[in-house]
């Protein structure tokens, strides 16, 4: 236990030396805080209507202004960072979960086996997102959890077709043959030995799958298919700034931003891990 | 803050023109969009919010097919653009009802099909309307003919349309709408009974040009038209549901007319781009809340009247129709025959009367669940009433649904709470019609049982008495409110923008008369 | 080379047949029904029945599959329940739209990202990388709805440079429409292809063969240019047709907001109103879309890549 | 002087790092001769690739040349503008690297990479893929014509590595640096390449600076041989001298150690215990100190300098001083 | 009994036979040496001993009990007795566990729980001379000599009686080579463990084994005691392959027999003796197809053997 943490600990060193990790970590890591303490930072309840002062302009009181509602779009934007991770998080992590081990059984079990999987991979893939999500949705009815599943759903075949990849180039590696010599079960190679070197590149893959699914959750609200009314979340601010951006820019702004940044937070501190994990790179140090 | 898109002055042409003869100025009025307005090209550009996809006037799905077919299509008689509803002579030169049942008519005889299919007899008549009633036509359009028995056909122009029992609605929806269009008898057998994408004969001011799926339709001037000559050579419809991008068209100079959203009125009063102008028109369209009850939680009356008084209508309208529209009293829009001045509830939400009547109901811990349509303004309407109901201890839960789920609602036993729209026709007796016991588990998703209800409904589509028809249409009202299943939200409006070389010709709800559009000077 | 794209092929015509079968049965288990759509609230029950019995509604799921693969082994795709067109036509004829917004997308957004990736693997870590990472970063998650509408409203109303709605005619206009589209669409891909081009080409860099070359003084440019980005490119043709699948998706944004015809607002219509024949028929069009577009993409690899045509 | 063409002249390079600066080489001297094959001897972490890399200028970005000059014909390539550099790769100075399957484009065929490398030629193309052609007969590949159109993965590893051999020699260069050529393959094949290097040697008369840790390759195929350790020259000389009296413990030790070199079985093998120390955190004194079996108190606390033993002889180990004979 | 007995096992890829039929036995205690170019199939051989490759003929018993082709079930318990090492020093070893949890893998394996597992590293790194404090280093941070240590370290911790070693020396630069033969050749005196060694560095051989097999093309061509086949080699490919490596003295200019060619395609086999196109000493008689004989503990594939 104690190893693997200080394992952490190095990759954690090993980005914040980077700048652009640096920096990736700190936006994840306000994006984070924000989300677990929004509703103490938040200046107003992200849920309380003023339809008296309903949008207005950017402010001392409203920084960001206010929606159609006269709801604080700062405060919604703090506390839609909270939902953003709430369906970022659990949907790029169950898929991964999904994907890994469906992944390393492809990989590593028998060849029928790896065919069903690769088709079964290949098939979700080849729905178009959206029209997946509208049969999805309608079935099921929007909410957090119907995004989170689509989302899961539609990225599990990345991560199943990486990790059935990585898969077959270990499973001839002569460590994993050694395991074998030695009598090691299936499930030991592919819990102890495997996933471990497996998992790097998949969690590199997941922080930046993460903004991609906050943009995502975006486009499925934009077809009225995102969460539920009036939970704060980014995707129903851009909504709600698409149909008045005319009226009030700022609530595209609002909505925008925050992702803009996830992005780039996420996506550095990704490829920052990358360079960490890799080793490859790791060697060379 | 508030950013104003104002055009800028050089366009891309210009840039390019201004770059090779060095003089700016020259280039200014060349900007690329312009021509739309600079150029007087004889063709007129409207928005539409869907595509027409069927020239058959029986298998009509709507408004958006309606303004294709009466374009190209003739009646015995238009509606007139305006702010009152009438209707006004088209293919009939002579229109009178001698008995409640019997309504006597004579065509004109300079209307004549395409494609050969020669003039415009009394004959054609007969087949368009009893074809739609025909059940092997299986046309949706039928119950809009109500009692409508056949027409008796009494010279080459001439004949009697025959009703089983007096239909008031036949002056304001049978003839003037979709029922009302005249196609050609020779021309529809010709082609199988049945018209497909393609017209097969038309005989209006307009000819279907072409038609590019989900781009555009185009109507071209009817040159064998000996009517009223329609001002512009040449229409082109465009299918654009999303209201924004409509008026970005707009304001890009690729529109000449378009529905706005209520969000923009304020914007548009105070000037639209371009030297156009904005007419703001009310609507036929009702929206409501309704309450199953049926449903085990809405079974208590007092309950359902604690909810109606609880609903905020003046804070919907504010922050969902941007105060551009009016408070609804019933199902029935003003100006229409049966309107209610004012509602039993009042708009304003009575929180007191409200916890009042929720004390007396003697329920507690509610909560619920609001069935309402995946658009910004159901959304926006749905959070009001839920932060209302919140208020006399109330929770409710939004469900919101794509059309395609939202629509199949009616044999939803589960449903409890529903945020609705409907559409309507310029007559009383359609909007009652969904209301009925019969339509339990089909349209009537508030399961509203009232034979009172049923009984006027019945009996008011015949009386023609106006004002005493009125009074029926009335009571109905009454009895959906008095029901507790009925909170009445508005009317909405229709605000309409439209260019400065255009003088628009609309419905007194706001939809276009094609045919009638003409051009300023 | 030949089995292997038998085979390719025949996974193809498996993947195709799953994934349609499976849109089949989950757009049935969705409520709501074409009929009662279709009649509004005017439909009588009489009325339903027959339109039901008419559409074959009224037969049993697994019949309606059947008659529906009969169907389509005759190259019919059914009629549409709305304007009773052949659902064929109807598709076939809103599929070059989005065709050409979705190549027109690619063609752009993959150019622009494998200069910019392969620039900043040529020059890593200077401030030209980084800038370049930064911005096409940041463009990965903006979502093509509000960048095409930003773009609207500058590039359309403001500026008055592009048209702003519909396809056009001819093919200079209809080029002059799809910059817009095809822009805001390609806007997120630039970024992506960027990274990933970066990412591979600094690995292929590291490979012994570039030094190789280098050592036999082989021009720099010649040496990232063919050396390197012909392998670099590799991986980007792969990501590049699996893309299609998601371009399909961002192409019903554009096509909400630009008012263009396409198969993405095809799909959305149709599921929304209930219209299985025509859902059935832009599923299978779009997933063979996709299933062409990753064999295509195979293709090229082996194409490309000598190593993959004998390995196969 | 004239017939030097390479000198090393007191070369050091480091890599900066994170743990602070590798002192990749130290001081490194020697030269090659017109014609003559010069052999190095290392093990891992000798500094031979830093030593291949820094002739060619092709250096990772941490690299930093402290000290020291490398000239070929006179000229120090250190100071040379980079144009000049690329002048002179695979022209004058050509390389054959040591992993044969990675040494070649993947995706390009053979024949057009032999044209890429021939960039400096004035040749039409027809003319030079027959000069392509005839290179890859002159290095035994049977029906070149035909297999200028194959892509690398379709040789074997030994036919690689005999590709690269006449790409390096198609510009009858006049150093030819080979980096363990013949590492990776198979001993029989090793012999084969060996073999076709010395003829080739005989017939173009270029220089060859030859890389190996397998003292039999040197000692078959060099005249002199220059010793590494860790980042410095330890002994350089005549093979013959080198093999048969070595002057620097390490050289011995390490001729002693080839079990090649033992004739008879021997259950027990000769090892140097212990490992090359850390260049990032040098020791002071000799840096074999700690490995050597001899070690006095004065390698502790000086770096022995590369004598001249006898012509052509050097050896940096203070057991050469005649006070320690005495 | 010998202690592992090999009988013309086969093992093919498809159309592509890897292994043609290999036989050999090796005695407790007893070091065999496989020999041969790549591609010879050595490494094939051992794998399919161990259950690693498949084999679909023949026969391979371990301790009399038949293992080919056995479940993982049956060779479980028979992988306390048989262990492997393998080429690659560093990438044999799990890279994200330490060289604690490596060297004790096979207690956990072998579900001997009750074990003092720390004890047990502490053992084992002492026994192959590794300092201690190794235990908490991760493969990565071990120099190819130290991680080949730990790879004996782990083979031996079950105190096997057969370890298969696939190169053991690959990779190791001559100063730490010795080490590492020494080391083996010690345990193997200490514990009396028999070896399959792999190699194609005949100088290692010719200290390390009792035994030798020449392979070529997935078929051994001559086995005999090392010190025969290093004195008077029979065939024609061991001759070659003898003189094939060059020694570390300027002055010993062997004479060299001058292989043809490279290896055949597993693919093409050569018709009659295989070898026959790349042989300076084919004759006519070589087009037929030679047979394994056996005469006195040698074993000879050839029609044409030298004297």
């Amino acid at each position: 236990m104690e190893k693997s943490r200080s394992e952490l600990g190095q990759i954690i060193i090993g980005v914040a030396r980077d700048p652009l990790g640096l920096m990736g970590l700190i936006i994840v890591g306000v994006i984070v805080f924000c989300a677990i303490f929004a509703y103490w930072i938040v200046p107003y309840d992200p849920i309380a209507m003023d339809i008296k002062s309903r949008l207005q302009g950017p402010s001392a009181a409203h920084l960001l202004g206010t929606d159609q509602l006269g709801r604080d779009t700062f405060s919604r934007v703090i506390a839609g960072g909270q939902v953003a991770l709430k369906v970022a998080l659990p949907a790029v992590f169950g898929a991964m979960a999904i994907g890994l081990t469906l992944g390393m059984i492809a990989g590593y079990g028998p060849k029928w086996l790896d065919n069903l999987l690769m088709l079964f991979f290949d098939t979700i893939r080849s729905f178009p997102t959206v029209m997946f999500a509208l049969a999805v949705v309608a079935l099921i009815g929007p909410s957090l959890q119907t995004v989170v599943f689509v989302v899961m759903a539609t990225s599990i075949p990345t991560y199943g077709r990486v990790a059935r990849t990585q898969t077959l180039t270990l499973r001839n590696s002569e460590f994993i043959l050694a395991e074998r010599s030695m009598g090691a079960s299936m499930a030991r190679i592919l819990g102890v030995h495997m996933l471990p070197n497996i998992i790097g590149v998949l969690a590199v893959l997941a922080a930046m799958d993460i903004p991609t699914v906050i943009a995502l959750e975006a486009g499925l609200s934009f077809l009225g298919l995102g969460v539920k009314p009036p939970t704060p979340s980014w995707g129903a601010l851009l909504k709600d700034g698409y149909s008045l951006i005319r009226q009030t820019p700022w609530l595209v702004v609002g909505g925008g931003l925050p992702i803009i940044l996830a992005t780039l937070g996420f996506t550095f501190l990704g490829e920052s891990l990358r360079d960490v994990v890799d080793p490859k790179l790791r060697k060379q140090r | 803050m508030k950013i104003e898109w104002t055009k800028a002055n050089v366009g891309r042409r210009g840039f390019l023109k201004g770059a090779t003869a060095l003089g700016a100025a020259t280039a200014l009025p060349m900007g690329w969009a312009n021509r739309a307005f600079a150029a007087d090209d004889g063709v007129l550009r409207v928005r539409a919010y869907g595509d027409a996809q069927n020239m058959d006037p029986a298998h009509s799905v709507g408004v958006v097919e309606e303004e294709v077919h009466a374009s190209i299509y003739n009646k015995l008689i238009q509606y007139k653009p305006g702010e009152e509803w009438g209707w006004q002579m088209d293919a009939a030169t002579m229109i009178e009802q001698v008995d409640p049942t019997h309504i006597k008519f004579a065509l004109r005889d300079d209307i004549g099909f395409t494609n050969g299919f020669g003039a415009m007899t009394a004959e054609d008549v007969k087949f368009s309307m009893e074809r739609i009633v025909d059940d092997a036509t299986d046309s949706p359009n039928k119950p809009d003919l109500g009692p409508f028995s056949h027409v008796d056909v009494t010279s080459e122009r001439e004949g009697t349309i025959v009703l089983n029992k007096p239909f008031a609605p036949i002056w304001s929806i049978a003839l003037p709408y979709i029922t009302g269009n005249i196609v050609s008898k020779a021309a529809v057998e010709a082609a199988g009974g049945r018209i497909g994408a393609d017209p097969v004969a038309e005989s209006g001011p307009y000819l279907r040009d072409s038609w590019s799926p989900k781009e555009k339709t185009v109507l071209k001037r009817n040159p064998d038209w000996k009517g009223d000559a329609p001002s512009w050579d040449t229409v082109e419809i465009y299918p654009i549901d999303d209201e924004n991008t409509a008026e970005i068209a707009f304001e890009a100079g690729e529109l000449d007319v378009t529905r706005v959203s209520l969000g923009s009125v304020e914007r548009y009063r105070a000037g639209v781009p371009n030297g156009g102008s904005l007419v703001e028109k009310p609507s036929l369209y009702y929206v409501w809340m309704g309450m199953n009850v049926e449903h085990p939680k809405l079974q208590n009356q007092k309950l359902r009247q604690a909810i109606q008084h609880a609903v905020d209508v003046p804070s919907i309208l504010e922050a969902a129709y941007f105060g551009a529209a009016e408070a609804a009293t019933g199902i029935i829009a003003p100006g229409l025959a049966g309107h209610r001045a004012s509602s039993l509830v009042p708009p304003a939400a009575n929180f007191e009367k409200a916890a009042q009547l929720l004390a007396e109901s003697g329920e507690t811990n509610v909560t619920l669940t609001l069935d309402t349509l995946n658009k910004t303004t159901f959304t926006t309407t749905a959070q009001i009433i839920q932060a209302t109901l919140a208020q006399i201890g109330i929770t409710v839960e939004v469900n919101v649904l794509e059309s395609g789920a939202f629509w199949a609602s009616g044999d939803n036993e589960n449903l409890q709470l529903v945020l609705n729209r409907f559409s309507m026709t310029p007559d009383p007796y359609y909007a009652t019609s969904w209301f009925t016991p019969e339509q339990i588990g089909k349209w009537n998703w508030e399961r509203f049982n009232s034979p009172e209800f049923n009984e006027i409904h019945e009996s008011a589509a015949a009386e023609t008495d106006i004002a005493k028809r009125a009074e029926m249409y009335q009571r109905a009202q009454d009895l959906m409110e008095e029901s507790g299943a009925y909170r009445f939200i508005t009317h909405e409006a229709t605000p309409v923008i439209h260019s400065a070389r255009v003088i628009p010709a609309l419905r007194p709800d706001g939809l276009s008369l094609l045919r009638y559009f003409g051009k300023a000077t | 080379m030949l089995s292997f794209a038998t085979r390719r092929f025949g996974l193809s015509l498996l993947i195709l047949f799953v994934a349609v079968t499976v849109m089949f049965l989950m757009i049935r288990a969705v409520p709501g029904d074409p009929v009662q759509i279709m009649l509004g609230p005017r439909a009588t029950p009489e009325l339903q029945a027959q339109l039901t019995a008419a559409l074959g509604l009224d037969q049993p799921i697994w019949k309606q599959l059947l008659i529906f693969y009969g169907n389509l082994l005759q190259g019919d795709l059914g009629t549409d329940v709305f304007s009773g067109r052949s659902v064929t036509d109807i598709v076939f004829q809103q599929l070059p739209f989005t065709l050409e917004l979705i190549f027109a997308s690619i063609l752009w957004s993959a150019s622009l990202g494998i200069a910019l990736g392969a620039y900043a693997a040529a020059h890593p870590n200077t401030l030209i990388d980084r800038i370049a990472a930064a911005i096409s970063v940041s463009f990965v998650a903006a979502p093509a709805f509000v960048v095409a509408l930003l773009a609207l409203l500058v590039f359309a109303v403001h500026l008055q440079w592009f048209p702003a709605i519909g396809a056009g005619e001819g093919f200079w206009d209809r080029l002059d429409h799809l910059v817009l589209p095809a822009f805001a669409i390609g806007l997120s891909w630039v970024g992506y292809i960027a990274r990933l081009v970066r990412a591979s080409m600094l690995e292929v860099m590291g490979e012994s063969h570039v030094r190789t070359a280098r050592a036999f003084g082989i021009a720099e440019r010649r040496v990232v240019m063919v050396y390197a980005l012909r392998i670099a490119i590799l991986p980007v043709v792969t990501v590049i047709g699996v893309g299609m699948g998601f371009l399909l998706s961002s192409a019903v944004f554009a096509e909400i907001v630009f008012a263009r015809p396409g198969l993405g607002k095809l799909v959305i219509d149709s599921i929304t109103t209930r219209n299985y024949p025509i859902v059935m028929g832009s599923v299978l069009i779009s997933t063979a879309l996709f299933v062409v577009s990753t064999a295509l993409a195979d293709l090229i690899n082996a194409l490309l890549d000598p190593r993959a045509r004998t390995a196969h | 002087m004239t017939d030097t063409l390479l000198e090393i002249d007191h070369l050091s390079v480091d890599y900066e790092t994170g743990r602070g600066d590798l002192k990749a080489l130290r001081d490194i001297t020697f030269d090659v001769n017109k014609g003559e094959i010069v052999g190095i001897v290392g093990e891992s972490g000798c500094g031979k690739s830093t030593l291949i890399s820094s002739i060619l200028r092709l250096t990772a970005p941490n690299t930093r040349f402290r000290e020291g000059e490398i000239r070929f014909k006179g000229q120090d390539l250190l100071q040379s503008s980079e144009r000049h550099m690329r002048e002179l790769r695979g022209a004058d100075i050509s390389i054959v690297f040591q992993d044969p399957m990675q040494t070649h484009n993947p995706v390009l065929t053979i024949g057009q990479q032999m044209l890429d490398i021939q960039h400096r030629s004035k040749q039409s193309k027809p003319d030079k893929l027959a000069h392509a052609a005839k290179m890859l007969g002159a290095v035994g590949i049977p029906d070149p014509e035909a297999r200028l159109k194959q892509y690398p993965h379709e040789f074997s590893g030994g036919m690689r590595q005999r590709i690269a051999i006449a790409m390096a020699l198609m510009s009858e260069p006049d150093l030819l640096i080979a980096d363990e050529p013949t590492t990776a393959l198979d001993a029989t094949l090793e012999v084969q390449i060996i073999e076709r290097l010395q003829e080739l040697q005989r017939e173009f008369h270029c220089a060859i600076l030859f890389i190996s840790h397998h003292l039999g390759v040197i000692a078959e195929l060099c005249e002199r041989v220059v010793v590494m350790y860790a980042g410095a020259v330890v002994e350089s000389g005549e093979v013959r001298e080198i093999f048969h009296n070595p002057k620097h413990p390490y050289t011995r030790r390490l001729i002693e150690c080839d079990p090649g070199h033992i004739k008879e079985r021997a259950r027990v093998l000769p090892t140097i215990p212990g490992e090359v120390p850390d260049l990032a955190n040098l020791p002071g004194g000799c840096i074999f100190r700690d490995r050597c079996d001899q070690a006095m108190a004065r390698c502790a606390t000086e770096v022995p300098p590369l004598d001249q033993l006898k012509e052509g002889h050097h050896a940096a180990c203070w057991l050469n001083h005649e006070e320690v004979t005495t | 009994m010998s202690l592992l007995n090999v009988v013309d096992l086969k093992t093919s890829y498809g159309p592509v036979n890897v292994l043609a039929g290999v036989s050999f036995t090796v005695q407790p205690g007893e070091t065999y040496a496989l020999v041969g170019e790549s591609g010879s199939g050595k490494t094939t051989v051992i794998r399919a001993i161990a259950g690693l490759a498949p084999a679909q003929d023949g026969s391979v018993t371990f301790e009399g009990q038949e293992i080919r082709g056995a479940p993982e079930r049956v060779m479980r318990p028979l992988r306390k007795d048989m262990a492997m090492m393998f080429q690659d020093p560093v990438g044999s070893l799990s890279p994200r566990l330490t060289i604690r949890s490596l060297i004790t893998e096979p207690y956990r394996i072998q579900g001997m729980k009750d074990k003092d597992l720390d004890a047990e590293a502490k053992r084992l790194l002492e026994m192959v001379n590794l300092p201690t404090h190794f235990a908490d280093r991760y493969p990565y941070q071990l120099s190819g000599g130290q991680a080949r240590r730990v790879g004996v370290a782990r083979a031996l911790a079950l105190e096997p009686k057969l370890i298969l070693a696939d190169e053991p020396t690959a990779g190791l630069d001559v100063s730490v080579q010795g080490e590492l033969l020494n080391l083996l050749n010690d345990l193997r005196e200490r514990l009396g463990l028999a070896m399959v060694i792999i190699t194609h560095n005949l100088s290692v051989v010719r200290h390390v084994a009792d035994r030798m097999g020449i392979m070529y093309l997935g078929r051994l061509v001559e086995e005999g005691t090392t010190e025969t086949i290093f004195r008077d080699p029979r065939h024609p490919y061991t001759r070659c392959l003898l003189s094939a490596n060059p020694e570390p003295d300027p002055d010993a200019r062997l004479e060299r027999i001058a292989l043809k060619g490279e290896p055949p395609s597993l693919l093409k086999r050569p018709s009659g003796c295989e070898f026959r196109e790349r042989c300076p000493f084919a004759k006519d008689i070589c087009t037929q197809t030679p047979e394994w004989e056996v005469d006195g503990g040698h074993g000879l594939r050839c029609l044409a053997p030298l004297s």
